[in-house]
């Protein structure tokens, strides 16, 4: 009977569905999107006096501090989105393929275990794993790799670091959630048709788990270019992603409207990312 | 040649592991730190750290309110996201596909923009800044979440089961309690403690909207914020062995019972 | 019954606070906040009432009398007499013959450094600053207006008459201690590098950052420059609407009392030297502290820059911009 | 006959603009096995789904034991529907399952509990009271979702394809249960299936549709052997279609011309139409014969061993576009690239008008 | 017989300490139709693994062409397999495909469109070549895999129940074509079902599966008509089967008591044996005739048109526990109720003796 699903409406009424959802759809719509515009409605004001205004706007294309904050930000999400996935595929396909069975479930909560430090203190405890006088220099020159200290700590690199520690977690669990999801006979399939283990991987493996790479990108562009945590912990402030710049409008001036427009440029961004994806990120019913 | 290569798999899955516990392990190391700087050499072991993280009561409350929030806010969204995945799941609405896209819409948002967002609007209607005003946020971000999770397995079979139920005479309610519900468990307890599990590491929407009262990693943050010691350390281990003792009594009690 | 302050961090440490609420059965909600534009802020956004007493940067105590915040203070009932003469800032805390502030703990930024790395006789000059010997090992303190009068020492201006022409020749100074720095760090980040050896020299630092890490590290150290240095000095302000103005007082009496001031300056987010010179500290502490040689300092120190609204909103994009410089 | 159990009336319906059934009319009987046969896409699942309550006709009324129920909600109606995938309540015991509808009625524990033995027992499932569903195999769900739904005693038990995701051996055997179970209840089943032979094997009445109508409905004998349409035909049972014209008409004979030759046949039909001549596999005779009608002659090109019997595709000589499908006896010798004549009993030919 | 195109020998196999194989000997020869028969878990996808090169057996060997291929990789075997799910690439378009086992081979893109066409052609789908497999139904995705599957030329097609998922009459239509399109390229086809029907309308070669083992093997005919074990009876086709005690034996008789009386066989049994006695239901008699055994009277249970003949269940009256199964011509006259003696030919009672 499935075709002929959907059909309660007709006779329960709209009472029922529209009370079900309503819930939800206000809740959306009250504590998301009239924020969005409130934001939105902010980002043209001044911060002194009120007054519709471009100059929030116009402040960030003319100063290059500015939108340098954003040529950062995507640089910076750019390299952890392509590292992590690079990172995190081949990781997830050995826990999914060369590690046995009964063994994965272990791997894979082993992974994810220090998902469960606060994300605070892991950020924290990079910068002082990659700190001068830290575990890694230490046992570094203690074997006599080093002469001088790696500088690592309070870089670009260390912000890098921090964000790819964390995607690397998130990916390897929807990579090898994809990797498990295909069914075993394409793989056999290609096999069967003469293909080798790189040539099956290229043509059959790694096409069809795109759509789930994808997925994982863009939760991980999303969840990096909005981040205020780890670049602000790691990056020793030697520039500035769009989130610091942002929490910077309201930690040092409290300038709100600005804040509001940095937002909102940061959200356009996003929404290009979104638009890009747009296809892989259906959610369809099983 | 195949043995080279799983020989290099191996090698590589190690090098991966080693990098995610890496932080994880000089943590914990240096909690244990005896003095006060958490970085090489070792001084310890010593728990002078943790008595002082217990006995700030800053600290202790803030990890009340974390749970508060995580809880409360998790179970609004897994009930928000619930009704509204079934109401979509089983009736036929003018403008579903949007409104489905509209619920799902915050998944694609940074969370300091839902933050700042709620910011500007709180300051606006004159809201104060409070746990709730987090919580709500927590909501607008676990909401999807759980709507996505919950709508995705309400398939046609569990139409079928609800409708047999219908037709075993059950008004609508009961459908809901003794039916839906149940059956729906894992997914909405899936919802659920994944929504808990960001709540529980939120940071930018509490640190953006809460004041006096706030939650575990505004709190840490304030830590670091306040001086260099291991403290800082011996919090974060505390989490993960709480987190870890949580994880493993959720797996050994409910994530086990799934029918085979 | 409750007591909000809005503070710096050193007043959130429970060793400062937990004596005077027990003594007086209150508990003291703290609310963190960095500079003087987002303080006021986070007042702008709240309802009048839910403030008492607020920690300021003591030349900016007349920017909160002018939006009408603050309430003048009792003069009897607060310990003046005791104050060093050079930090009661009487310009900038007494407005139309009130007084609406006062200092409870001052200090330094100047360089402050870790003399076995260093060669201390460098770190009397703030050319050194910018100099190539120490690249890569330098971090500057991430707050505008202190660094931004030490720029203005060392190119010769008064912190006092900044004005825009100066902009040009303060941004460049700040870029050549950027191209030197390896990070800009707000108060622990900063405390941290140069505590772990993650830098040798912090511009802007001082007894703030060297006092409270002398037990653990004795290397680290801070001079005075032969340019000079910049004086900070935090005041404690009482709010006008506050619905608990006994209690507020009270606060600041505690915290200017010998015992408070001696838990102030010692507090765990940094060090400072108490404004009451009859402050109850050991004597090994008023030696961390310099307790002695603060005439000698004082007398070379100069005020924060204290710009108009319009030149600060410069001030600060120009260090936006030194924050993106390579 | 009495009044009908159900009766529904020129029903119409279409989802969006898309009409799925047109104008059908049918009537079931107390105590009748129904068949509703047909196609996929064909109507079947909404027509049932109107009788049972889940879907409202855009057009039309249901009547059942006379009263109009058109709209009247699933819970309140006297039918029940075994679903196709059986929709078992997974978290409830086979006794909670099949104890629920009694439940919903404020039926007591023990008096439950002692109709849902007895319901189980019915379908030969009493040990299974304590198992939950999926320690069931699939030929047990299905017994129990039957116990189920015949436990509050529907005047109508509607049945989706029930035995669709059965295989072979066990569908022959749930057959067979089914209509012992259906004898033993007297209560009117009503049955979705495409497959013909379950059709034949359930029906005391088949009703056969196609494109949201009725093309055909009898005894299953009567369709088989005298189906009204030629969908009818080919739908229900094989058989070799020959087209031809009737090109003369006697008292109680008509000629028909066909690619193979002519053919009498014992009906009268209207001189110079065209005819479909429909006969089924069985009926065809190879090899010479005296009697019965010649079809000419066929090239075997296929023959397959069935166990009982064999089934031969051969194509006629005379027309290669022409493909007799016969049944012979498992004993008859005849292997591919034969040569062999082609005739049939002459009673047997059924005649399609349409 | 020329060398057996593949030559299993003793292949036993265990997943951890469960034996799935025990000791498995068969040979398949050019261009034959062979089909694995058996029950589920009998080891049919396992033993059609290890043809295929994606299982290494615990013990024993493969030979194809008389090479030992025991632990060559599926690349380099001369097999290739059609898959259940037919794992058709969903990336890839149709032609993409069909050609992927030939771009393998290196061979240029004009080349493999054109030997893909080809191959879509010969299972009717050269209209397909640029669709996506999602646009394709389940029958016309089917004849993809076989076209993937055919167009690298394998020696040897593996099939594991390729037509599973498709409806009944799709099975149908799908078994001619694929037994049409096995004789036209010759292959040697190695097909696993559950389903007798498919098994005996496709099989030149049967192999009929139990617990690990073959049972019985030999043409689909001589299987049934004579199977060699009492599992390969019931499986195979429906029976009636009679417990007896041989009492008598004679020069090239015996005689076998069961309850519904004696039994003489034209066969020499041990004396004092037990023996099962196979009755299809193609050769029951309903209703006194004089010559053949007598089986004793029976209460006709159910008779149920089948369209070509009439399905009749029948319990004995001398032995209330035996059902009697018979399939008599669509036109003979029995109904449920009625008392008939039983009885059937002599010479087609199978005897079982194992
Ligand atoms: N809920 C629906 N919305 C739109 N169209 C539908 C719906 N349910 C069924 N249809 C369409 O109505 C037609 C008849 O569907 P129905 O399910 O009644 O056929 P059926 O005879 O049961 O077929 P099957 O044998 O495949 O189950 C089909 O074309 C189907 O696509
Ligand atoms: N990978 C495996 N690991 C462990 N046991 C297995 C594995 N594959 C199959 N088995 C077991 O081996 C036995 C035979 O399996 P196989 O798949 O060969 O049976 P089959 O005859 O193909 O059955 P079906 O008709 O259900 O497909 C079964 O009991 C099955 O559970
Ligand atoms: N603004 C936080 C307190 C920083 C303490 N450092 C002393 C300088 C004051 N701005
Ligand atoms: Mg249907
Ligand atoms: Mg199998």
């Amino acid at each position: 009977m499935s075709a002929a699903g959907n059909n309660e409406g007709a006779r329960t009424g709209r009472a029922l569905p529209w009370a079900l959802v309503t819930p939800a759809v206000g809740w959306t719509l009250l504590f998301f999107v009239l924020p969005f515009v409130a934001m939105g409605l902010s980002s043209f004001t001044a911060q002194e006096g009120g007054g519709g205004t471009l100059s929030n706007y116009s402040q960030f294309f003319t100063n290059p501090a500015y939108w340098q904050a954003m040529v950062n930000s995507l640089q910076v999400t750019a390299i952890v989105t392509v590292v992590s996935v690079l990172l995190a595929y081949p990781f997830a396909w050995i826990l999914a393929e060369q590690v046995p069975e009964r063994w994965q479930r272990l791997a894979l909560m082993l992974a994810v275990l220090p998902f469960w430090t606060s994300y605070v203190v892991r950020s924290y405890s990079w910068l002082l794993v990659l700190a001068r006088n830290g575990v890694i220099n230490r046992a570094l020159s203690g074997i006599g790799m080093v002469s001088e200290p790696l500088q690592v700590a309070n870089t670009r690199l260390a912000t890098v670091t921090g964000f790819v520690h964390f995607f690397v977690m998130l990916l390897t669990l929807t990579i090898f959630a994809n990797l498990k999801q295909l069914s075993p006979s394409y793989r056999k399939a290609a096999a069967d048709l003469g293909a080798g283990p790189v040539r099956t991987f290229l043509h059959v493996i790694l096409p069809l788990t795109l759509p789930g790479i994808m997925v994982g990108a863009f939760l991980t562009f999303v969840l990096c270019i909005g981040d205020y945590i780890t670049p602000q912990i790691l990056g020793g402030n030697n520039e500035l992603l769009m989130p610091q710049l942002v929490m910077m409008q309201i930690g040092r001036r409290g300038d709100f409207p600005l804040a509001s427009a940095l937002s909102i440029i940061l959200m356009a961004v996003v929404t290009i990312a979104y638009l890009a994806c747009a296809r892989w990120l259906k959610i369809e019913r099983t | 040649m195949r043995s080279i290569a799983r020989i290099a798999s191996w090698i590589y899955a190690l090098a991966v592991y080693g990098f995610i516990f890496l932080p994880v392990v000089v943590l914990v190391l240096f909690s244990l730190q005896s003095t006060s700087f958490p970085i090489p050499p070792f001084t310890g072991p010593s728990l002078r750290w943790y008595e002082a993280v217990l006995s700030d009561s800053r600290l202790t409350s803030a990890l009340v309110n974390s749970l508060l929030v995580a809880v409360l806010s998790s179970a609004a969204a897994v009930v928000l996201g619930f009704l509204s995945a079934w109401g979509f799941a089983r009736f036929v609405l003018p403008g579903s596909g949007l409104l489905r896209g509209l619920i799902t819409l915050p998944l694609t948002v940074s969370y300091l923009i839902i933050g700042m967002g709620l910011l500007v609007l709180f300051n606006w209607a004159g809201v104060p800044k409070s746990l709730l005003a987090a919580g709500i946020g927590h909501v607008v971000i676990n909401l999807p979440l759980c709507f996505a999770i919950i709508y995705s397995q309400l398939g046609d079979h569990q139409i079928n089961i609800e409708r047999a139920a219908r037709d075993l005479g059950a008004p609508e309610w009961k459908v809901l309690l003794l039916i839906t519900v149940p059956v729906m468990a894992p997914a909405i307890f899936a919802g659920f403690f994944l929504s808990m599990t960001f709540s529980w590491d939120e940071f930018v929407i509490s640190f953006l909207l809460t004041r006096f009262e706030t939650t575990l990693p505004v709190e840490i943050w304030n830590l670091l914020r306040s001086g260099l010691n291991p403290k800082t350390n011996a919090v974060g281990s505390l989490v993960f062995a709480v987190s870890i003792v949580l994880v493993v009594f959720f797996e050994l009690t409910l994530l086990r019972r799934k029918p085979a | 019954a409750d007591l909000n302050a809005l503070i710096w961090c050193d007043h959130s440490d429970p060793a400062l606070l937990q004596p005077f609420e027990e003594a007086n059965n209150v508990k003291v909600n703290v609310k963190e906040f960095e500079g003087t534009g987002a303080g006021l802020a986070i007042v702008e956004q709240s309802q009048p009432g839910d403030w008492d007493v607020m920690v300021i940067d003591s030349i900016d105590v007349p920017r909160g009398v002018e939006k009408g915040l603050f309430e003048p203070l009792p003069e009897d009932k607060l310990p003046f007499a005791d104050l060093f003469p050079q930090v009661k800032m009487d310009g900038s805390t007494v407005v139309g013959g009130k007084r609406y502030g006062i200092t409870e703990k001052f200090g330094y930024n100047t360089i402050g450094f870790n003399k076995t790395k260093v060669d201390p006789a460098d770190m009397q000059s703030l050319a050194s600053l910018t100099g190539d010997k120490y690249k890569g090992k330098v971090a500057i303190y991430d707050y505008y207006l202190p660094v931004i009068g030490m720029a203005a020492l060392a190119i010769g201006k008064k912190t006092a008459d900044l004005t825009d022409a100066d902009l040009p020749a303060l941004k460049e100074e700040l870029l050549k201690m950027k191209a030197n720095a390896k990070l800009v760090g707000e108060v622990t980040a900063s405390q941290t590098a140069l505590a772990t050896g993650e830098v040798d020299i912090l511009v802007g630092g001082g007894e703030w950052v060297t006092a409270g890490l002398a037990k653990e590290n004795p290397a680290l150290d801070f001079s005075i420059p032969k340019e000079g240095a910049v004086l900070w000095s935090q005041s404690l302000a009482m709010f006008k609407d506050s619905k608990n103005k006994d209690m507020a007082l009270k606060f600041i009496q505690y915290i200017l009392s010998p015992e408070g001031q001696a838990r102030l300056a010692t507090s765990s987010c940094y060090w400072g030297m108490p404004s009451n010179t009859k402050a109850a500290l050991t004597d090994d502490r008023k030696k961390v502290l310099r307790f002695d040689e603060q005439p000698g300092f004082l007398a070379r120190a100069q005020a924060y820059p204290s710009p108009n609204a319009e030149l600060d909103k410069k001030m600060q994009d120009m260090w936006t911009e030194m924050l993106q410089a390579k | 006959m009495n009044a009908p159990l159900v009766d529904i009336r020129d029903v119409s319906h279409r989802f969006g603009q898309h009409p799925v059934l047109k104008n059908v009319s049918l009537t079931i009987a107390a105590g009748s096995y129904t068949i509703l046969l047909g196609p996929s896409g064909s109507g079947k699942t909404t027509l049932l789904s109107i009788l049972g309550g889940f879907v409202n006709p855009s057009e039309g009324k249901v009547l059942i034991r006379g009263q109009d129920c058109t709209s009247v909600p699933p819970a309140k109606r006297p039918t029940t529907t075994v679903f196709q995938d059986y929709a078992l309540f997974p978290h409830m015991s086979v006794g909670g399952n099949v104890g629920f509808g009694l439940r919903m009625q404020g039926i007591d524990g023990a008096t439950r509990a002692a109709k849902a033995r007895e319901a189980l027992t019915l379908v030969g499932l009493a040990a299974a009271f304590d198992k939950k569903p999926h320690q069931l195999s699939g030929g047990q769900r299905q017994r129990v979702a039957l116990a189920r739904a015949l436990v509050i005693e529907p005047a109508v038990l509607l049945l989706d394809e029930p035995l669709g995701a059965l295989d072979l051996k066990l569908r022959r055997q749930m057959q067979d249960e089914l209509k012992a179970i259906q004898k033993r209840v007297g209560t009117a089943f009503i049955h979705v299936t495409h497959d013909q032979e379950e059709a034949m094997a359930l029906a005391d009445h088949c009703v056969v549709m196609n494109d949201g109508r009725i093309e055909d409905e009898g005894p299953p004998e009567r369709v088989y052997a005298r189906p009204a349409t030629r969908f009818s035909a080919t739908f229900m049972g094989e058989s070799t279609i020959l087209a031809g014209t009737v090109i003369e008409t006697m008292d109680m004979t008509s000629i028909v011309t066909t690619p193979v030759g002519p053919v009498s046949l014992s009906s009268v039909l209207p001189l110079g139409s065209t005819a479909a001549l429909a006969i089924r596999p069985e009926h065809l005779v190879l090899g010479a014969v005296s009697a019965g009608t010649k079809l000419g002659k066929a090239d075997v090109s296929d023959v397959v061993f069935q166990g009982s019997f064999k089934r031969v595709l051969a194509t006629s000589v005379e027309e290669p576009s022409l493909r007799f499908v016969a049944k012979l006896p498992a004993t008859a010798i005849v292997h591919a690239g034969d040569r062999v004549a082609i005739s049939c009993d002459t009673d047997q030919i059924i005649v399609l008008t349409d």
